[in-house]
């Protein structure tokens, strides 16, 4: 057991050192292998709290560079520590629960919001040998666990007995389930591509091939789109809208538990970059750059590349989110059910189509083509939009020709 | 693609452009015919396709493309529909798909896209023509645009989804299906100007009589259902025992043999769909629909459809057929084939609207399909099925292109009183109209079956040639004298309409029209002639096996026992150069100088007979006297004596009766001893009025009281069943 | 290893509950919360079937899907029953859903 | 990992414990000095009026409709979208008409204008 | 000394049955749907041990993402009745309960005497039983047809329930 086996194979040296370990101790095969993968998971969940915190300060960072401030500046380098005093000051801060509500739920509520977001690493491949694990299901699992945070907003905003929550709770729901069908349906067309619902699967298709995004362009647009929507992010940030219904659904939570939903949010964001990342731009690839350089290909890069487009994808959003102003939401929910859904299915049925006749083609066929049927239904949309928008324009402008014989 | 899955494909554009159409479409005309004439021209893209891949499979018979899938659940196993081309589909499929595309394409010109609306077109009337100013400001009167134009496609099309699915599909059930939606297609188009009483007549006449047809049709389906438990071409035609237990059960039913049976109530069927007699009445008036595309889909593509399932058929009705003699089924079809062609050649001599002509004259050529196929004429009848398709197709849009000049005739002199379908009207168009002339007489001599050139010869001449061969004298001596009457009444048609001088200022008027109705004519004319050149004996004199004959051997292919050509003889030969060269001379003697105003010449040589065969044999009166009045009269008998009188009479004395009853105890027993004795003395009011109050709280109208008890009874019986009937 | 029969008698008490919430809750969501409950039942018995039985038979999935269609198509038309009940007489309660009567 | 689900099952049990933890420091160390004042709900400073079951629009609920169907839908779409790769041309067929016939569905909606926000 | 299966089995029931039993008790309709919830989560374990992971989650997305929201939904919009605190059960509901015992006595009276052989393990799985799925779902021989109607069935539910709960205005 080298150190270059420990290079190219972190866990899996890890697991038989840990299993060998406790089968030493004379600990029957079945809870060793309970124990080694829990202490896993705890590993799991640590390191993406650690990412969770620093988040904190990356999030508080953009934002003042995006306001022209300096942001936090004064804990440690860069203010860089400054997020650690934050968490303090949110567990000693005392925790109110208003008057009348529903105390068992008001507590659950954040748990499960948490809940909802550190579950999503179980299945986050970072290599190709690193990864929470592997589930013939994933995909649908990421939508499962999405059902638990609907779940824990409309819980939050009906337990905690305020107008505003309950308001800014229907609101949340409403848009997250709107755009929950377009998120799902561009999450089929991955599928629809390599035939698998496992992440590592569809990361692995993407690294023998060339990354989605070139298939898939439009689908990566919308899956973007539907994703900001279903974090609640700016522009979909209804659940925060100050001027009307104060902070939302989570108006009356104070301290930690406020603290939970506001890092479950964060964590989410860069989740959601790090899927965009495995989905569509290559998993833990270096877009074939691994190829020329096999140092890339190990363990250790390959998260490097895995975290990195996760952050990428994390700043995308955040710079939408400090750059857009908010939509009504009648604005949005129109968006949703008159466009994005359409566009969504129409583009699953010309993929379906496309890649049913061309997956036997050489992949210099099948990517142009894929990627111009992309272009295509985009281009008909564009089409279709402009034509409305020149019909109402001449609607309200010319009137009604007279007719002559 | 699989020729399968192509074949699976080929009738779905029309049913899709139908809906389009139907749905979304129908305010824009472009659109509609865009749509319309595009899914013609992929199905018939598709047809070619398959038609091109079969005929380069060698053997085609033994391997054709067929596919099927599981439908319906019965019981254990499935019930199959699946599609199959074999030779006979493979041709039958090539000219329904020429046809159709000319069709549409036809339709565009023939409903005057393009031309502005009518001064006072109302949907469900044909178009009176508009009024415009040129820039002179001089006002003309034109043809204006059909009001219902993209309803008219949406019909079509799925037409043409009917005709599809019957041609590909490889059982009789969905065969009936695609039949009948033809059946709901023609009464839609010809009722298509529900405007017009005669329309509407015609169209619930249409309906009606091939309704006849179809009810037999499906009893035979049902019975060849119950004796084979299947459908399917393949399981039972092509399967010996199966035709041979089917041919030696017999029935009780006239001393039929289940085969003959279930084959002639199939051919009823076909009665009604290719207006053979007695159930000939409904095509004639099927003219009344738009001219001449709906009456097109009469003659050339849906009358066919019945030919077709009888060739399909033809091993069940000549099962066990030794080759001589005819079994009775057969004697049936020939007798009723040969009468029709005689009978309607007879008709088309004494009309007067060209259209009319050539409706008789469609059933007449039927009657030879029919005939040949009732004397065991296999690949004749389908070779003559696919020809006479061409060129009637081309007489037929003919007609309808000489109709459309004449109306623009009609329009420019203001005359509305000259029929522009009246061919006494006409007279000289040849100058006027030359392309519609060229082909409309290519495609009369190949009616008329002139001989080497046309199609029509070659097709015929096999008829008679099989007819000959075979020693069925009477068959052939009907059929020689039915083609002479053919070439002649084609002759008098063109005589009429296109020789000697315009007999009317509307002729003078009249030219020619756009070419989406002249490049139709000029292609099937192309057929019309070459056609019959695939089909030429071996053993003819001359031209034989310079090109060998293709046809039969192809078509030949689809029969398990594939038929020999019949050795080659002079005097069918004969006869058919006679009847046909002397008809044709004989119908230009006659007619080629008619002046306006005349007589028919006909009329004096035959005397009584003119009349008769002028109306048609007074079929129709035949019908309304000894059917139709019949019918009302005891319906009318019932409703008056039995039903109003007898049984009401009943009722009512019932209802009195109780009534009396009802006040007897009422004065006599309720009132003294009910209310006053028991009610009011024994005080029973103070009883019952609280046990019904009591009993009324079951009625609680709340849904779970009543679930409760409907649970409670049902696990009861439950436990019942398990315990005791287990 | 688990035996069939355990599924089975779990769903059937799992019914069971159902049944009752179906016949006695007020509120007529409650009925609807009940018969969800009789259909998760159903479905247990589904899935257990083709574990049990012949796997590489789908049917018994297959059916336990369509159920899922079944009950989404019995919620959402059940519920908005109960809402355009309430919108029109101001009352979920079964119990007031009294008119069969008359 | 020979079952990934008791993975996943692990991962729901710490995924609901790490939360918690925090919480229950925070329920210890933190301080508990509750009033009226603190405990009434916030309105922007007014005092509460009436109870927190605003009417709200009947609209949501239809949008939630709609999304339980498709949501549904997609469900049945996932199985066919993974057979793609193994089953011929016509199973793209069913599946698009599968998806056009609820397709339908929406444009009803959206010509009726129920999709509109009234 | 059960083996782990059975443990989990217990577990889940244990969550199945006390939940359900409190779904239809509880007053509060709301907790009767978070109850609910529980419950279905406790189907889903059940769907992972019988090795039906596909259904175990189609189950959490369907059931709590999105059956259990329209519950809520509809709940909050017909409050009034969720604040009268009469009781939740009608006046019959003796006779229901009655009336449930007995359909539970007969179920397990007929499992009990049921012919299909109860105590047979499971044979292992082979092969990809979700593109087996896929594969039952689309082909022409199998379940196709159940396929395209139960698209109709939805359309049905949707353009039905959506044409109830819209107040025409």
């Amino acid at each position: 057991m080298s150190f270059w086996n420990f290079w190219t194979d972190p866990i899996g040296v890890a697991d038989a050192w840990l299993r060998g370990l406790f089968a030493g101790w004379g600990m029957p095969e079945f809870w060793v292998s309970l124990l080694v993968s829990l202490i896993g998971i705890v590993v799991l969940v640590v390191f993406a709290l650690v990412l969770d915190i620093m988040l904190v300060w990356v999030e508080r960072k953009v934002v003042a560079r995006f306001q022209g401030r300096l942001g936090p500046n004064r804990v440690g380098p860069f203010g860089l520590f400054q997020p650690f005093p934050d968490i303090v000051k949110l567990i000693i801060k005392e925790d109110i629960t208003p008057a009348g509500a529903d105390k068992v739920v008001f507590n659950m509520a954040p748990v499960i919001s948490a809940m909802s977001v550190i579950i999503l690493w179980a299945i986050f491949p970072l290599a190709a040998r690193v990864y929470g694990t592997d589930l013939n299901v994933g995909v649908l699992y990421l939508i499962a666990a999405g059902a638990f945070g609907t779940l824990s907003v409309i819980m939050a905003g009906w337990s905690s007995n305020n107008k505003y929550a309950l308001l800014g709770a229907f609101r949340s729901v409403a848009t997250m389930i709107s755009f929950e069908i377009p998120l799902v349906v561009t999450l089929l067309i991955p599928v629809v591509i390599t035939g698998s619902m496992s992440l590592k699967a569809i990361s692995e298709a993407q690294i023998n091939s060339v990354p989605f995004f070139l298939v898939a362009p439009l689908a990566f647009l919308i899956f973007l789109i539907s994703a900001i929507a279903e974090l609640g992010r700016s522009p979909f940030d209804l659940n925060e809208g100050e001027s009307e219904i104060v902070s939302g659904f989570h108006i009356e939570y104070s301290g930690m538990k406020f603290g939970w939903f506001y890092a479950g949010e964060l964590l989410h964001s860069y989740t959601v970059g790090g899927l965009m990342g495995i989905l569509f731009f290559g998993g833990w690839g270096w877009f074939g750059l691994e190829k020329v350089l096999p140092w890339l290909d190990t363990p250790f890069f390959g998260a490097i590349s895995v975290l990195g487009k996760a952050l990428i994808g994390y700043w995308i959003i955040m710079w939408i989110k400090y750059t857009v102003p908010r939509i009504r939401i009648d604005h949005m929910l129109a968006f949703n059910w008159k466009f994005l859904t359409p566009l969504s299915f129409a583009l699953l049925m010309v993929m379906a189509v496309v890649h049913s006749l061309l997956k036997e083609q050489a992949l210099w066929i099948y990517v142009p083509a894929m990627f111009l049927s992309n272009i295509l239904v985009g281009w008909v949309t564009l089409e279709i939009l402009r034509n409305n928008a020149r019909q109402q324009r001449d609607a309200v402008k010319t009137p009604e020709p007279v007719a002559q014989h | 693609m699989a020729p399968e899955t192509l074949i699976w494909l080929i009738p779905l554009p029309p049913l899709l452009a139908f809906f389009l159409i139907v749905l979304f479409t129908n305010k824009s005309k472009a659109l509609s015919h865009t749509i319309g004439v595009g899914a013609a021209a992929l199905s018939w893209l598709g047809s070619m396709v398959i038609f091109f891949q079969a005929i380069g499979v060698d053997h085609f018979g033994e391997k054709i493309f067929k596919s099927s899938i599981n439908w319906l659940p019965t019981g254990t196993d499935f019930l199959k529909i699946g599609v199959q081309i074999d030779p006979l589909g493979a041709v039958t499929l090539f000219f329904v798909a020429w046809t159709i595309f000319m069709i549409f394409l036809y339709s565009v010109g023939y409903q005057n896209f393009g031309q502005p609306k009518g001064d006072h077109d109302r949907p469900g009337l044909p178009p009176h023509g508009a009024t415009v100013t040129d820039e002179h400001g001089h006002k003309h009167t034109v043809l204006s645009v059909e009001p219902m134009y993209s309803r008219f496609f949406a019909f079509l099309a799925l037409f043409a989804f009917g005709m599809y699915v019957l041609v590909v599909s490889d059982n009789l059930l969905t065969l009936f299906v695609g039949w009948e939606i033809m059946g709901l297609c023609s009464y839609l188009l010809i009722g298509f100007w529900y405007g017009k009483p005669s329309a509407r007549n015609a169209a619930v006449k249409a309906f009606m009589t091939t309704r006849v047809g179809d009810v037999f049709m499906l009893l035979g389906l049902a019975l060849l259902y119950s004796a084979t438990g299947t459908l399917n071409y393949r399981a039972i035609f092509y399967n010996e025992e199966v035709l041979h237990s089917l041919a030696t059960t017999m029935t009780p039913v006239l001393g039929l043999s289940a085969a003959g049976l279930i084959g002639l109530l199939l051919f009823i069927g076909t009665i009604g769909k290719s207006a053979q007699w007695p159930l000939h009445v409904w095509l004639p008036d099927a003219m009344e629909g738009p001219t001449p595309v709906s009456a097109m889909i009469h003659a050339a593509t849906m009358v066919s459809a019945g030919v077709y399932m009888v060739i399909r058929i033809f091993p069940l009705v000549t099962a066990d057929w030794t080759g001589h003699g005819l079994t009775t089924a057969m004697s049936v079809i020939a007798f009723i084939g040969a009468f029709t062609a005689i009978f309607a050649a007879t008709i088309a001599l004494a009309q007067n609207d060209i259209k009319r002509v050539l409706a008789y004259s469609t059933i007449s050529q039927l009657g030879f399909m029919i005939a040949a196929l009732g004397m065991g004429a296999y690949i004749a009848a389908a070779f003559h099925l696919v020809t006479h398709a061409f060129f009637k197709a081309l007489l037929f849009l003919g007609s309808g292109s000489v109709i459309h000049g004449m109306e623009h005739g009609v329009l420019h002199t203001g005359n509305h009183k000259v029929d522009p379908q009246d061919m006494w009207n006409m007279g000289g168009l040849k100058n006027k109209m030359p392309i519609t002339f060229w082909t409309f007489l290519i495609g009369g001599l190949a009616l008329s079956g002139f001989p080497l050139v046309t199609a029509g010869f070659w097709s015929k001449d096999e008829i008679l040639a099989d007819a000959f061969a075979h020693e069925h004298w009477t068959i052939l001596a009907t059929l020689s004298i039915a083609a002479l009457m053919t070439a002649f009444y084609t002759m008098r048609q063109i005589t009429l309409t296109f020789l000697g001088q315009p007999r009317t200022k509307e002729a003078e008027h009249a030219h020619e029209t756009p070419w989406t109705m002249t490049t139709p004519l000029v292609v099937l004319s192309v057929f019309a002639v070459g056609f019959g050149w695939v089909g030429i004996p071996e053993h003819f004199p001359g031209l034989g096996g310079l090109i060998p004959n293709w046809f039969h051997d192809f078509v030949g292919g689809t029969l398990i026992k594939h038929p020999k050509p019949v050795e080659f003889s002079w005097i069918p030969l004969t006869i058919s150069l006679v009847v046909a060269l002397g008809g044709l001379t004989l119908g230009w003697l006659v007619y080629k100088d008619v002046k306006a105003g005349d007589a028919d010449p006909l009329e004096k040589p035959l005397g009584f007979l003119y009349p008769f065969l002028k109306n048609k044999w007074y079929f129709d009166e035949f019908y309304s006297y000894f059917v139709i009045k019949p019918m009302t009269w005891i319906s009318e008998v019932f409703t008056k004596g039995m039903d109003q009188g007898v049984i009401d009479g009943i009722l009512h004395f019932f209802a009195r009766a109780a009534l009396f009853i009802g006040h007897v105890f009422r004065n006599y027993f309720d009132k003294p001893v009910i209310n006053e004795l028991i009610g009011d003395k024994l005080g029973a009011y103070w009883t019952f009025q609280p046990a019904g109050r009591a009993l009324s709280k079951t009625q609680t109208g709340r849904i779970q009281t009543y679930l409760i008890g409907a649970v409670a009874v049902f696990v009861a019986i439950g436990a019942a069943l398990y315990l005791f009937a287990f | 290893m688990i035996p069939l029969s355990w599924y089975l008698y779990l769903s059937a008490v799992l019914f069971a509950i159902g049944l009752y919430g179906v016949l006695a809750r007020k509120n007529a969501i409650a009925i609807l919360l009940g018969i969800e409950l009789m259909l998760n039942a159903a479905n247990i018995n589904l899935v257990a079937f083709w574990r049990y039985g012949d796997p590489a038979l789908m049917a018994g999935q297959v059916f336990a899907i369509i159920v899922f269609a079944v009950a989404a198509a019995e919620v959402a038309v059940g519920l908005s029953l109960v809402i355009s009940i309430y919108r029109s007489r101001k009352t979920v309660v079964a119990d007031e859903l009294d008119l069969m009567k008359w | 990992m020979q079952n990934p689900w008791i993975y996943i099952g692990l991962f729901l049990v710490i995924g609901i414990v790490v939360p918690v933890a925090p919480l229950i420091i925070a329920a210890v160390i933190a301080p508990k000095k509750p009033n009226p004042i603190k405990q009434s709900t916030y309105e922007c400073g007014m005092e509460t009026v009436g109870d927190s079951w605003v009417q709200f629009k009947a609209q949501y609920y239809v949008f939630a409709l709609a999304f339980l169907i498709f949501d549904v839908e997609t469900v049945f779409l996932f199985p066919w979208a993974l057979s793609l790769n193994i089953l011929p041309f016509f199973v793209v067929v069913e599946g698009i008409i599968f998806i056009l016939i609820l397709l339908a569905g929406l444009v009803y909606l959206w010509r009726k204008g129920m999709l509109e926000w009234v | 000394m059960p083996d782990a299966t059975q443990v989990m089995f217990f577990l889940s029931a244990a969550l199945i049955l006390v939940s359900a039993v409190l779904v239809v008790t509880v007053r509060n309709l709301i907790h009767a749907a978070l109850w609910l919830i529980a419950t279905l989560f406790g189907v889903a374990m059940l769907y992972v041990l019988l090795e039906a992971g596909f259904l175990a989650v189609v189950q959490v997305v369907v059931y709590i993402g999105a059956i259990a929201i329209m519950f809520i939904f509809a709940v909050m919009l017909t409050r009034r009745d969720l604040l009268s605190q009469s009781p939740q059960t009608n006046a019959n509901w003796p006779v229901a309960l009655g009336v449930s015992a007995l359909a539970l006595v007969g179920i397990a009276y007929i499992v009990r005497g049921f012919v299909f052989s109860l105590e047979r393990t499971p044979a292992p799985l082979t092969g990809d039983t979700l593109q087996m799925l896929g594969e039952a779902l689309t082909s022409p021989s199998l379940f196709v047809l159940p396929f395209e109607v139960a698209s109709v069935l939805l359309l049905a539910a949707l353009i039905g329930s959506v044409y109830l709960a819209w107040n025409k205005k």
